[in-house]
């Protein structure tokens, strides 16, 4: 790691450059603005709240942009830098704290900052008439802060600890609307299901720790689950422990980003979750928080990506295929429209974390990138669908609105071609690297990734079509949502298309491509920067081409064939996509039938040791409670008894100790 | 000794502090002479003020350690060692003053400052709580400070005719503040109790005490401690009382069981202020007393205390812990909180170690905080729903979330959960129980296990706070976002000492450090640099091919 | 005094020793509790007796002013103001023996090992009878009195001018101390007797209260003349050390 | 036997300290209690003079710890029946069997 003092720049850069922690702090001000400023008025007005929110976002994202510009003149590009203190240093503990910063950080800093800034602005025409106006925009900067504080996380500690406030602030923010009892529920469920993977995520930290414990103790050691300082004590795992432990330590924690990335098996939380207000979908569920988990398994990876490591690799790339590919069916069948998102996005998030397991950090780092531009744009169009349809999400009610809404349309139709992967859109040029990786290392995922490709392309386009065109089936006018709605829409759609070509070093050859600035760090499996792999691209055309055209058939007014032919006739892949897997009846299988047998045999165990020791212990805890609030009687002359007596007996105990 | 009275008066300077708040005592005392009607307003401001001169004297009195510091400019490094990274070479000898009965070391500081810290958070929640129930409100001022007084004078005092009047000006100004409210037959009960119980332990001191002079014929400590080298081979019986008798008294101070049996009736029946003030201020002063007498005087006779105090910590975190699982009212519930952590406390004191002392040390500052914001809370729940038993404070989030908050914060810490204060003061405690060695190690299993059976009784006041469904009194609450200033206050510090622990530790390390290297019969080595928590560190050579490509 | 004769010396630390344990039973046997009172003063001229006989005159005559006069006159206050049936034990139902008879085992264990403790031979130390070395061999006095401050002191005014300079030299913080503890001590009292405070009034507790006001008074001063004792103990080392 | 020395005297604080601790620890009525505790003090008074009369002539610090206490001891007495007064307005009764609402 470089030492920021070791720099030679003048004092200003320095400064730029060790205020860095800055960019997160911005939004906690705002948050403690509107959250405990008691002023009355003008800063309670709500021009003036969301003024404050979105600013302290450009804030952020200016300094961030300052801070790239420094990082860039004086060191280069790809190297890591950062600043930590001593937090706790006792003993042999070095726990530290600060800030580190590396080229995947900063893509992240850029992605949340300009997000969440457009979703801010967006949100204040969604959200004008909710009397909870001020919260909203509170809870919002508080999610803000937390998770730029996780990217700037130099431990895994610090990490830990953001990561929880950015799931207790999610928290905060799915369950908004407490007054429905579907949000609140929805809420619980987001929490509990995270709650399971941050318990393995803490779990596999703590034994991580623990076995490690002789590498970060000692003078000289690091601070503890630093960053820079993981692949050597991978090594140390590894080396002093063997693989098996090792791939269990590294699993264990691969959990934090099962739940958090919504992959199977914990994903049914994030479906539920668009109960929440659209703009919250569009910033945790497409943009930030799932993205966390992409971005802990990037930071992770000099401990999966090593020698012996290719067992947790592979569990990742197949999680994330299976996820891409299921969560692609059940979308197919969805009628509400941000639930067909969500599971899209949960979809997207499987090839993500599919990419990390096939070792190609860049390519899905570069698919995170570009599917929080498009995504996040769609879900803010459903969001103005939505709004312009007062309140209604099911599609079967829509129809028509390309008349009504045609700015909306036009974003849609523009993200709906980006996630498709249609050429010079930026979903393109990441799904296709992810692609190619998957053809290069496993053809099974490879057939994965291009069908899931082709569904992609139907669910989304049949989204369209059905809400888009054709003629209106709802019962109130629709209308166009106001300009502080719609210029957010306009700006994301800028890099849903120009990102990917910028980026990928194919066109523009004067500026790096993504590949060349984010590299993996201590890389094993070194994934080449690719050049496009004809066959690969023919044949994802062609399948997404497929995928368009069955839903053109099907969904466009002109309506060539009829759904329902299908639906009949594959009756039991329909009722199995459109139950979603049965994985919400799985997990309530679990908890009633499982749980309640599982209860009866270990009540009937408990039943037969009473008298054994959990019941003696709990029983003899109670009666020795009971026994000694006997002894206090209230009688003073009592209390003094048993000091004499306890005097008298301790003196008996040292004569006792001296006579051995 | 007839050469006419030739005093030095530099022993003034040192007791600026005690000086400052003598005068505020006095100043109360017109105040209240004066005024017809009392005003509690008037007097409580006049007693903070006279507090914060006196903590302004002591920070003052840095005096001699900022010579010390300019004469060891490695202490700059020691005490900023949270961002620079250094070690402290020596640490100074004390001073002593007045013909060596007072002793001006970095405990006496601490100990003192620690004692005015916790009164002035206890004055403003005082009032609050008192003139809802008394009209009298000057003379509890004044009792309170005095009862500091004593307990200033304890934390200095190397002299045992010295220490024995710093206990009781505490002592006898706490049974009169236990019974203030002297119209309830509760309060009353409780300082005639408190009286009597006392009044026994006090003999049994003196009683021990008289044998100490018998025995070396002197009441200076440094003397003593002298005096009684030539005993410590010895085994008789008189040495074993003499330390036993005042190991009573000592221990009854810090409701160790079996001496603690006064604790739950006298802080269910005096005012909670003043059972607030018991269970902080005066406890502090007894740690003083312990370390004086124990870590000092007695240190030559250890194996006889030793092994006694420890079946006695860990008989008192049972006890303790135990018996709050039973308790329907949340003083008393504190009340078996205090006794369990006393047990705690005392565990660092027992191994005898520069890190056990240190970590008491800290917890006492964490205690200090934690369990004086508890003390706030249920008192301002009192004030609202005029009870503290469990059953009607149920549902109470509603009503008041600022106190519901700040009292939740505070339990999480006393039952030691992370990121709080209570938390790294149980940490670094049993961290340093397990380094003095491994035979301590059935201490840290009885520590464990009265922690977690604790966990029950901490969140059991919030489950019913948070979850429960609202009780009657509580329904008929308007509600209110208020949170009082000394409970912010507390929760806040509760919260700052966890995050900024070292800060803290390096000064309590110092402490510990000068008072062990200035006892004479046991030297301090060195601590080890590197003390593990459960895994041998590697040795040089494995930490070089470790780390040899940084 | 040091040179009164041995035997003399012998006679009355008997005789004071079988009244002061006489006495002390008396206090707490005796069925009416004045009666107690009257014997704690007993007590305590006895003990004031064996202070003068250990060479110890202004503590015998402090021990009788604040203790033999100030004490006993509060005890007695307290009696009349407590007990409706002075000359009888307050009624009640009866206690089971066992509230006497543990507390008899539990003190006369502790009092036996106390004395067995401080009567067991040192084994390292050559002395016969413990731990504390008697050095009162037939010259001890010869040489104490020509070596030893205190000795000579005790021979000069009874000690009275070195507990003096004691008092306001080396003892000086724990001198004032104890007059700071007095007057809070006194304040205190004075707080927890009174019936009312004048604030108080329109809350007054009504009923039940046997006494009148005029008596908690007279507690109060009474509880001040203790403390005030006291200070007059005080005052007199005070002149004492003026005078020198 | 009748040669007296210090250890008589220590014995003799012995007993009159068992005694008190006695009453303290069986009496019923609330003022013998005080009483008796103020006969275990005293005892510790006849230890100190004892002490510093045949073991420590070097100076009478024994005196002045007993003079200490005797103070301190005077106005804990007095304090001490303040509360009982206080106490016996709530209760009627000096009875030490009445004093035990607080419990548990």
């Amino acid at each position: 790691m470089i030492e920021p003092n070791s720099l030679v720049g003048n004092s200003v850069q320095f400064e730029t450059l060790s205020n860095v922690w800055m960019v997160a702090i911005y939004p906690l001000i705002a948050f403690a603005i509107i959250m405990f400023g008691r002023w009355q008025g003008f800063l309670k007005t709500k021009p003036v709240t969301a003024a404050i929110v979105v600013l302290s976002t450009l804030m952020s994202f200016l300094h961030t942009l300052g801070v790239f510009n420094v990082y860039k003149e004086i060191i280069g590009i790809t190297p890591t830098i950062g600043e930590t203190f001593h937090w706790l240093h006792v003993g042999a503990l070095h726990m530290d704290v600060g800030w580190m910063l590396d080229p995947t950080g900063f893509m992240m800093l850029f992605v949340v900052t300009v997000v969440s800034a457009l979703i801010q602005v967006y949100t204040y025409g969604y959200m004008e008439e909710d009397p909870n106006f001020h919260r909203f925009y509170a809870y919002l900067a508080l999610f803000n802060f937390s998770m730029l504080a996780l990217v700037l996380a130099p431990n895994l500690v610090q990490m830990y600890m953001f990561w929880e406030m950015v799931g207790v602030s999610s928290y905060l923010l799915i369950g908004f609307w407490v007054s429905r009892p579907s949000a609140a529920s929805a809420a619980v469920k987001a929490f509990l299901m995270n709650r399971v993977g941050d318990f393995g995520l803490l779990v596999g930290l703590l034994s991580f720790t623990f076995l490690t414990w002789a590498f970060w103790s000692g003078d000289a050691a690091p601070g503890l689950l630093s960053f820079p300082a993981l692949g050597k004590a991978s090594e140390y795992l590894m080396l002093h422990h063997g693989t098996a432990i090792f791939s269990i330590v590294g699993l264990l924690i691969f959990l934090g980003p099962v739940a958090k990335s919504a992959q199977l098996p914990l994903h049914t939380w994030l479906p539920d979750a668009m109960e929440g207000p659209t703009p919250i979908s569009a910033l945790i569920h497409a943009a930030t928080m799932v993205a966390a988990g992409v971005f802990l398994i990037a930071r992770m990876y000099p401990m999966y990506n090593m020698p012996g490591g290719e067992m947790i690799m592979t569990v990742i790339a197949w999680v994330g295929g299976l996820t891409a590919v299921v969560a692609a069916t059940i979308a197919l069948t969805q009628f509400d429209i941000k639930k067909a998102l969500a599971y899209s996005t949960m979809s997207q998030l499987g090839y993500m974390v599919m990419a990390m397991g096939l070792g190609a950090y860049a390519a899905g780092l570069f698919h995170l990138m570009t599917h929080a531009f498009f995504k996040a744009m769609l879900f803010l169009a459903s969001g103005s669908v939505i709004h312009g349809c007062h309140h209604e999400q099911d599609m079967r009610r829509m129809g028509g609105l390309h008349k009504t809404m045609p700015i909306t349309a036009w974003v849609y139709l523009i993200g709906t071609i980006a996630i498709t992967g249609v050429l010079p859109f930026s979903g393109f040029w990441s799904k296709d690297e992810i692609v190619a990786a998957a053809f290069s290392h496993q053809t099974l995922l490879y057939y994965i990734a291009v069908g899931t490709a082709g569904l992609t392309a139907f669910y989304m386009f049949r989204t369209y079509f059905m809400t888009f065109t054709g003629q209106y089936r709802g019962h109130h006018e629709a209308h166009e949502s106001p300009l502080v709605m719609t210029l957010p829409l306009i700006l994301l759609a800028i890099p849903s298309i120009g990102i990917g070509w910028l980026l990928s070093g194919f066109f523009v050859t004067d500026f790096p491509s993504f590949a060349t600035l984010i590299t993996a760090p201590a890389s094993f499996h070194h994934h080449a920067a690719h050049h496009i792999n004809w066959t690969v691209l023919g044949t994802s055309m062609v399948v997404v081409m497929g995928g368009f055209a069955a839903a053109f058939a099907m969904y466009s007014p002109m309506r060539l064939l009829d759904p329902a032919l299908f639906v009949n006739g594959a009756k039991p892949l329909y009722t199995l996509f459109s139950n979603k897997w049965y994985w919400d009846e799985f997990y309530s299988f679990i908890a009633r039938q499982v749980y309640l047998t599982v209860a009866q045999v270990s009540a009937w165990f408990d039943k037969a040791v009473i008298d054994g020791l959990v019941g003696l212990s709990a029983f003899s805890v109670n009666m020795s409670a009971s026994g000694l609030r006997q002894l206090q009687n209230g009688r003073v002359q009592s209390y003094l008894l048993v000091f004499v007596l306890g005097l008298l007996l301790l003196s008996a105990y040292t004569a006792v100790q001296w006579l051995n | 000794m007839t050469d006419g009275l030739v005093l030095d008066t530099q022993f003034l300077k040192f007791l600026l502090p005690e000086l400052c708040l003598t005068i505020g005592v006095l100043m109360v005392m017109v105040l209240t002479i004066a005024k017809t009607r009392h005003n509690a307003d008037e007097h409580g401001a006049l007693a903070v003020v006279s507090m914060l001169f006196s903590l302004g004297a002591l920070a003052l009195l840095g005096y001699n350690f900022k010579q010390f510091v300019d004469t060891n400019p490695s202490l700059i490094v020691h005490l900023s060692q949270p961002f620079l990274g250094g070690t402290l070479a020596n640490v100074p000898e004390p001073e002593t003053f007045l013909y060596a009965t007072i002793r001006g070391d970095f405990l006496s500081y601490m100990i003192r400052g620690l004692l005015l810290l916790g009164l002035v958070v206890i004055i403003p929640f005082s009032t609050k709580y008192l003139e809802k129930r008394t009209a009298i409100m000057g003379d509890y001022y004044l009792l309170v400070m005095g009862a500091t007084l004593g307990g200033m004078v304890l934390a200095l005092a190397n002299d045992l005719i010295l220490l024995f009047v710093g206990l009781e000006t505490l002592s006898i100004t706490s049974y009169i503040l236990a019974g203030y409210l002297r119209r309830q037959r509760a309060s009353a009960e409780a300082s005639f109790k408190y009286l009597v119980y006392g009044g026994v332990a006090t003999a049994f001191f003196l009683f021990g005490t008289s044998l100490i002079y018998g025995l070396t014929g002197s009441t200076n400590l440094q003397e003593v401690t002298q005096g009684l080298l030539d005993y410590s081979a010895m085994t008789h019986p008189t040495l074993v009382l003499m330390v036993l008798m005042v190991m009573a008294t000592v221990l009854f101070k810090l409701s160790i069981a079996p001496f603690q049996m006064w604790t739950p009736d006298v802080y269910e029946g005096a005012p909670t202020p003043v059972a607030a003030f018991l269970s902080v201020v005066s406890k502090t002063a007894a740690f003083a007393l312990l370390i004086r007498m124990f870590s000092y005087a007695f240190l030559g006779f250890a194996d006889i205390w030793q092994p006694v105090m420890m079946l006695l910590a860990v008989v008192s975190m049972i006890v303790g812990n135990v018996v709050a699982l039973k308790q329907t009212s949340l003083k008393r519930l504190l009340a078996y909180s205090t006794i369990a952590h006393a047990g705690y406390m005392l565990l660092g004191i027992v191994v005898l170690s520069v890190d056990g002392l240190s970590s008491t040390l800290y917890y006492l500052l964490a205690y200090l905080f934690m369990n004086l914001g508890a003390f706030a809370a249920v008192l301002y729940v009192e004030n609202a729903i005029g009870s503290d038993q469990l059953s009607d404070i149920s549902g109470l989030l509603g009503k008041r979330p600022g106190l519901v908050l700040g009292l939740s914060v505070c339990l999480l810490s006393l039952a030691g959960i992370p990121i709080t204060a209570g938390f790294f003061a149980k940490f670094f405690l049993f961290r340093a129980v397990i380094a003095a060695g491994n035979e301590h190690m059935w201490l840290i299993l009885f520590a464990l296990l009265t922690s977690t059976i604790s966990l029950y009784y901490y969140l059991n006041p919030m489950r019913l706070m948070i979850v429960g469904e609202p009780s009657k009194v509580v329904e008929g609450l308007a509600p209110s976002s208020d949170t009082p200033m000394p409970l912010t206050l507390a929760t806040v510090a509760t919260i700052v000492l966890g995050v900024w622990a070292s800060i803290f530790l390096n000064a309590t390390d110092l402490t510990a450090r000068q008072l062990l290297a200035s006892s004479p019969p046991i030297k301090v080595e060195p601590p080890a640099v590197s003390q593990h928590l459960l895994i041998p560190a590697p040795s040089h050579q494995d930490q070089a091919a470790l780390h040899g490509h940084q | 005094m040091i040179e009164t004769s041995p035997l003399l010396q012998q006679l009355a630390f008997w005789i004071l020793a079988a009244v002061m344990l006489a006495s002390a039973i008396g206090i707490v046997f005796h069925r009416s509790i004045v009666y107690s009172a009257l014997f704690m003063l007993v007590a305590f001229m006895a003990i004031a007796g064996v202070f003068a006989l250990l060479n110890a005159p202004f503590l015998a005559a402090a021990q009788i002013m604040v203790y033999g006069v100030g004490l006993t006159i509060v005890m007695i206050f307290g009696i009349m103001l407590t007990g409706d049936q002075p000359f009888r034990d307050p009624a009640g139902k009866e206690r089971s023996v066992w509230y006497a008879l543990l507390p008899l085992a539990v003190v006369a264990g502790l009092g036996g090992v106390l004395s067995l403790a401080i009567l067991k031979p040192a084994a390292s130390l050559n002395a016969t009878n413990g731990l504390f070395v008697a050095q009162q061999t037939a010259d001890f006095w010869q040489t104490a009195l020509q070596t030893l401050p205190g000795a000579q002191a005790l021979l000069e005014d009874g000690g009275l001018s070195h507990i003096a300079m004691l008092l306001f030299s080396k003892y000086l913080l724990a001198f004032e101390l104890a007059s700071v503890l007095l007057l809070l001590a006194m304040v205190g009292a004075i707080l927890l007797a009174l019936r009312t405070f004048p604030e108080e009034e329109q809350g007054a507790v009504t009923g039940g209260a046997l006494q009148a006001d005029g008596a908690t008074k007279a507690l109060s001063a009474g509880a001040g003349s203790v403390a005030g004792a006291g200070q007059a103990a005080k005052e007199v080392v005070q002149s004492a050390a003026g005078a020198k | 036997m009748l040669d007296v020395g210090l250890y008589h005297y220590l014995i003799l604080a012995v007993a009159l300290f068992s005694i008190g601790l006695y009453g303290v620890l069986a009496s019923r009525n609330a003022i013998r209690v005080l009483m008796s505790l103020e006969l275990m003090l005293n005892a510790v008074n006849i230890n100190l003079v004892a002490f510093n009369n045949y073991l420590h002539l070097h100076d009478l610090s024994g005196q002045v710890f007993s003079i200490f206490i005797l103070t301190v001891s005077a106005a804990e007495a007095s304090v001490g029946l303040a509360v009982l007064i206080a106490l016996f307005r709530r209760t009627h009764s000096a009875d030490m069997e009445q004093y035990s609402i607080l419990q548990g």
